[in-house]
């Protein structure tokens, strides 16, 4: 095991799988030359040339397009976004070429493809540059949807979605970067998409969080430790497909759960656990399952309303002793 | 005679090959038509007729292991490029044994064992796909080329232009065929570009760029070649405007005779029908004779009866169907 | 009132708009010449000239972004959308541009436009052209969403859209063009946005369903009946903001309920309903509530595997009897 | 001296007006990057240094009610078009008494009170935003016209052709000024347009296109002087390529210095700042004294030291604001 950063554990991924296999290359804006806006493709188009690490014009349309032509007929492209929020751009070819390709042309032409980049709130980027994107992709049959909170994991599930046949989106972090933490040397080391991971052991009550909710999540929990209740923490790493049998194999345990995310709460994925787990484990709950989620506004740029805008460790633990003490009910 | 048949600088071989193949395209259409007033095809059907010799034309100087790419009037290319209409026009029914299992339906025939890649309905949006495949030839050290047929409504979308750009700027062995029929549904090229000669698009990237009747099956032929030429061997891209007619409405839902055009119009522009054109001129240049070319009728009426029995006698596909071929699970890339 | 179809109500409401405030205009593909590639904007080029119904080349984002720059300084545009599935490439000008401009612009500039067009699944049209696309825009914040049932709320609520002045994404539908309902004819009737309709009065178990699922629930209402289950029908036709009064109101007098939706049931509008029920009203549910929802694929051409996609009767009757049959758990 | 004032063909109040607002937008800039080192300003930070002549130049042959737009590199066009610096810097503070409230920040400056349609932060996107705005002014009979600035970057968007497409077909009274300062982010034009000469595009559909020297605040001004009369009079939109260039790096992240340019460029086209340029010839032109410009480098520091400590003094917004302006809903349109 090395210690690495989150970006580094991207770039060994994307280095491994490009000397395993030649039909894999990466493609977007500043990948190349300037090695990636925030240098996760660093030293890629050194090793392995231009015809392999991609610069594009800014036509996230196109580029995304050229991708999925080229998974057609046996390439394994990564397209990276500079962020995720441009790729409401190519959202038409992500939904209507890549997602259903696969299912139109009845099981002839699949796109194995990984459309990666960071996205999520991050410092003062303010209403267009700071959104949580992966909303627009998990409703979608056809596409995998990843979201790695840990250095570990971004190696392991970075590797698994290029391996994978169908198009993932991979969707990083700039606020997770520069975290370090262990990662396994091995080469063949991969995580399987579609497996969750209990981040912390608890006996009273399951937060469900990724990315930055997660470390935000564990803060929390380890405060409500001091007043006696015992969180469990389940980060599902992959939101499509969603492993729901950990997270309801959790809340059978708990009896109790709260649902983090960073996006606005109408209808996101913390909607979906929700109802998920009411209806498989209605009976196991003693009481309401809560949703803490990005208040319904776009992101303001100054920083205290920014800080308003995302939920706080405080804002957990409120609504963790409020499930918690629903018990009576 | 043979002066006449020089004229025409093809042989009978090639001569009948083209006819037959804009006749079994202008038969299938036909019969789709009849098959969808009978309620046996369901959705949008947008027809060829009319533009039959764009797609003879352009694929004839094609190679088997060459791709082509359409938007969902993509009956004709694909049928062109080789499928078998069988599979296409059970496709169209919605059966099992269909191009794509009945699932894809007519805007979305995709035919793998001739490297039809597909009819896509968002229009521009296969642009940049079959960029992306010119990309792959090339990545892989390939002499292939991709043809992408698009109609002049493309032209509107901003992928067009992107498409265009990335194309000419990394040198893709693309061919971009522009089957100008002069609508895009109601609306007149007239009516939706600032500047409606389309083929001086392209010349602003760069692009060899250049005009053909694409009523003259003959005359795309020698253009396309020109492009498929320098795309395998100097990876460079073409972009070709031909200029054609629908004889029918935009879809089945459109009437003919519609409000965005004359009656008079449409009359005048059957005098195009490229294939009457063109079989006027074989026969004429004496490369086939009129019992050759009742014989190429029969045959061709006799396959698309059988298509269309085919498809009548094949199973809807089965319900669990409904779920298979969303992902991919079996796992190529590990 | 008058009897016509829902597609003649819209035209009513268009025309009735346009003449009431000549900042209104129509603007997309196929609107005037045409008359509409569904026949809603029939007639209107010929009462109000090309400057107020106009013809766009193939250029959603294009078009889209100028009805939102047109709305920027005091127009109040209404895009038509020739189907939904198209205004994927205008997503990112919805998003970034029109629902966002209000915030950032910090109350500056507000957007009054009408984005409409039929959306959801419609006859044997397949992957790319039958797909529910509300779920593209309900979790925005500054968009609102309307899907109009009946021809009565395609008039009212269609007016209501262009006199509010915020984006209002208006999805009607293919396949109810042509249902036929009572219209009132004052011109000065409106339904507000945002407030839910009970269609159907029943004590057992609420069903929450709009658009075709609206109408295929009151069928399976009826069969229930047979039974001697009573079914209350609530149809939210406002999804954002979304009536969460008139929903809990009625789950609280039933106690159990069944969400329906055309689209794919993964983070769909079910699981939003589904989530806000358990929170809000937890302890009045006697049962779990049970999602019926599109299955999670592309939408096939075989008729028989369009049908089998889509919610059925069956499926919904079905779903009812095992929330009434969960009473004894 | 009077021929030497011919020569340059403005007097001196222009002269001092042109040459205050580039060094009022340079200083801003300065003490911007200033306050961001300090952490007082967060995000990106896109500095307008280098570039002071097209906005100015553009903006001086503009009424108050004519509008103007531009992407996220925007607060030069908004200084230009009239914004009160300490409600800018306010603004880049996000700061309570911010342009807006704080919640916009250095990417999205909107000032109603001029016509300043904003900052738009997605390449491309604002370009049809301005055929809408073009599009008002004609529906409503007025005679204004709009300003888009974009960069070299956003031509490569299919937005781009879209809104050309639709402002040329429309006539619409709008003018796209293309900054082309050579890079978009790390991408030089060549490595991006397959044909690099931007105002070429325009020609394609049929807009008066043409190039000018960027860095010469008076020949900006009067390619687009030009260009707002055919808008005003005849609706006819324009394409106008600004030849520039970004002395900093593409954002405060990014280093002036960085790989994608050599030093030896960057140094060698600082020789061409069009504030020194420009100073130079109205002091060789005796059209202001070199006291004069002293005092107007005087005033101009002074401004915005105040609008620094005007910005220091606001407070953060109350937070509260996170949910206002999400909906109007005071309801004009009923
Ligand atoms: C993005 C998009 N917008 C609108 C449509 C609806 N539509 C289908 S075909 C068509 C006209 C296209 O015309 P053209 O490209 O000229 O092709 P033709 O039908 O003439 O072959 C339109 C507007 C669509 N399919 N995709
Ligand atoms: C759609 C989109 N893609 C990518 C980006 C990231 N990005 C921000 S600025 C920029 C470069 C733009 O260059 P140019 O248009 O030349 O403007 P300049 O910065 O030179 O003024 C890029 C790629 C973006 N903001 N929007
Ligand atoms: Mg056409
Ligand atoms: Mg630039």
């Amino acid at each position: 095991m090395a210690v690495m950063t989150y970006r580094e554990a991207l770039n060994v991924a994307l280095r491994e799988e490009m000397r395993r296999d030649p039909r894999v290359f990466v493609i977007g804006e500043e990948v190349g030359l300037y090695e990636g806006a925030y240098k996760v493709t660093q030293g890629l188009l050194k090793e392995f040339g231009p015809q392999r690490v991609v610069d594009t014009p800014i036509a996230e349309s196109g580029f995304t397009g050229v991708g999925i032509g080229a998974a057609m007929v046996g390439l394994r492209p990564v397209v990276e976004m500079m962020t995720f929020n441009f790729a409401m751009l190519a959202l038409d070819q992500i939904v209507n070429s890549a997602a259903k390709m696969y299912y139109m042309s009845g099981g002839q032409y699949n796109i194995p493809i990984v459309i990666r980049g960071p996205g999520g709130p991050a410092h003062q980027l303010a209403a267009q540059h700071s959104q949580s994107m992966e909303v627009y992709f998990y409703h979608v049959p056809g596409l995998k949807v990843v979201r790695p909170s840990t250095p570990m994991d971004a190696k392991g599930l970075l590797k698994s979605a290029i391996r994978d046949d169908n198009p993932v989106i991979f969707i990083e972090s700039e606020t997770l970067y520069a975290v370090k933490g262990e990662v396994p040397d091995d080469p063949e080391f991969i995580i399987p998409l579609g497996q969750a991971v209990v981040r912390r052991e608890g006996t009273d009550v399951t937060v469900i969080a990724y990315m930055g909710m997660m470390y935000r999540a564990l803060e929390a929990a380890e405060e409500l430790a001091k007043e006696g209740i015992s969180v469990e923490i389940v980060d599902p790493r992959t939101l499509r497909p969603m492993d729901t049998e950990t997270i309801i194999g959790s809340v059978r345990k708990t009896h109790r759960a709260v649902v983090v995310e960073a996006g606005a709460g109408f209808a996101g994925m913390g909607s979906e656990i929700s109802a998920s787990i009411t209806e498989c484990a209605f009976d196991d709950l003693d009481a309401p399952i809560e949703r803490v989620t990005g208040e319904n506004a776009p992101m303001p740029y100054a920083r205290n309303l920014e800080r308003a805008k995302t939920p706080s460790k405080e804002k957990i633990v409120d609504a963790v002793r409020r499930v918690c003490h629903a018990q009576g009910s | 005679m043979a002066q006449k048949k020089q004229a025409l600088n093809i042989d009978a071989d090639l001569a009948r090959r083209l006819l037959g193949e804009m006749m079994l395209i202008r038969r299938f259409e036909e019969k789709a038509a009849e098959a969808y007033a009978l309620g046996k095809i369901g959705g949008f059907l947008h027809l060829y007729i009319g533009e039959e010799a764009v797609g003879v034309g352009a694929t004839s100087v094609l190679r088997p292991d060459d791709y082509a790419i359409s938007a969902y009037r993509d009956h004709g290319h694909c049928l062109a490029k080789g499928a078998d209409p069988r599979r296409a026009m059970a496709e169209l029914f919605g059966r099992r044994d269909g191009l794509c299992k009945g699932k894809g339906g007519s805007m979305h025939l995709f035919d793998k064992t001739v490297n039809f890649l597909g009819g896509h309905a968002i229009v521009g949006a296969h642009l940049p796909l079959a960029a992306g495949v010119a990309f792959a030839i090339k990545y892989q050290g390939g002499d292939q080329v991709i043809v992408c047929y698009f109609g002049d409504g493309a032209v509107h979308q901003g992928e067009f232009h992107e498409a265009m750009n990335l194309s000419a700027l990394w040198k893709l062995p693309v061919i971009w065929i522009c089957e100008n029929n002069r609508y895009a549904m109601g609306t007149s090229v007239e009516r939706a570009l600032a500047q409606p000669e389309i083929w001086r698009f392209g010349l602003t990237y760069g692009l060899p760029s250049e005009r053909v009747d694409g009523m003259d099956v003959l005359a795309v032929r020698e253009v396309v070649s020109r492009a498929v030429e320098r795309a395998r061997r100097e990876k460079v891209p073409s972009l070709i405007e031909a200029d054609t007619y629908r004889f029918r409405g935009h879809s089945m839902r459109d009437p003919a005779g519609a409000i965005y055009r004359t009656k008079e119009e449409v009359e005048r522009e059957k005098q195009r029908d490229p294939i009457v054109l063109f079989r006027d001129r074989v026969l004429e240049a004496e490369l086939l004779a009129e019992a050759d070319v009742r014989a190429l009728e029969k045959d061709v009426n006799d396959r698309i009866d059988d298509a269309v029995t085919f498809a009548d006698a094949s199973p809807e596909p089965p319900v669990e169907w409904l779920l298979t071929d969303v992902y991919k699970e079996d796992a190529e890339g590990v």
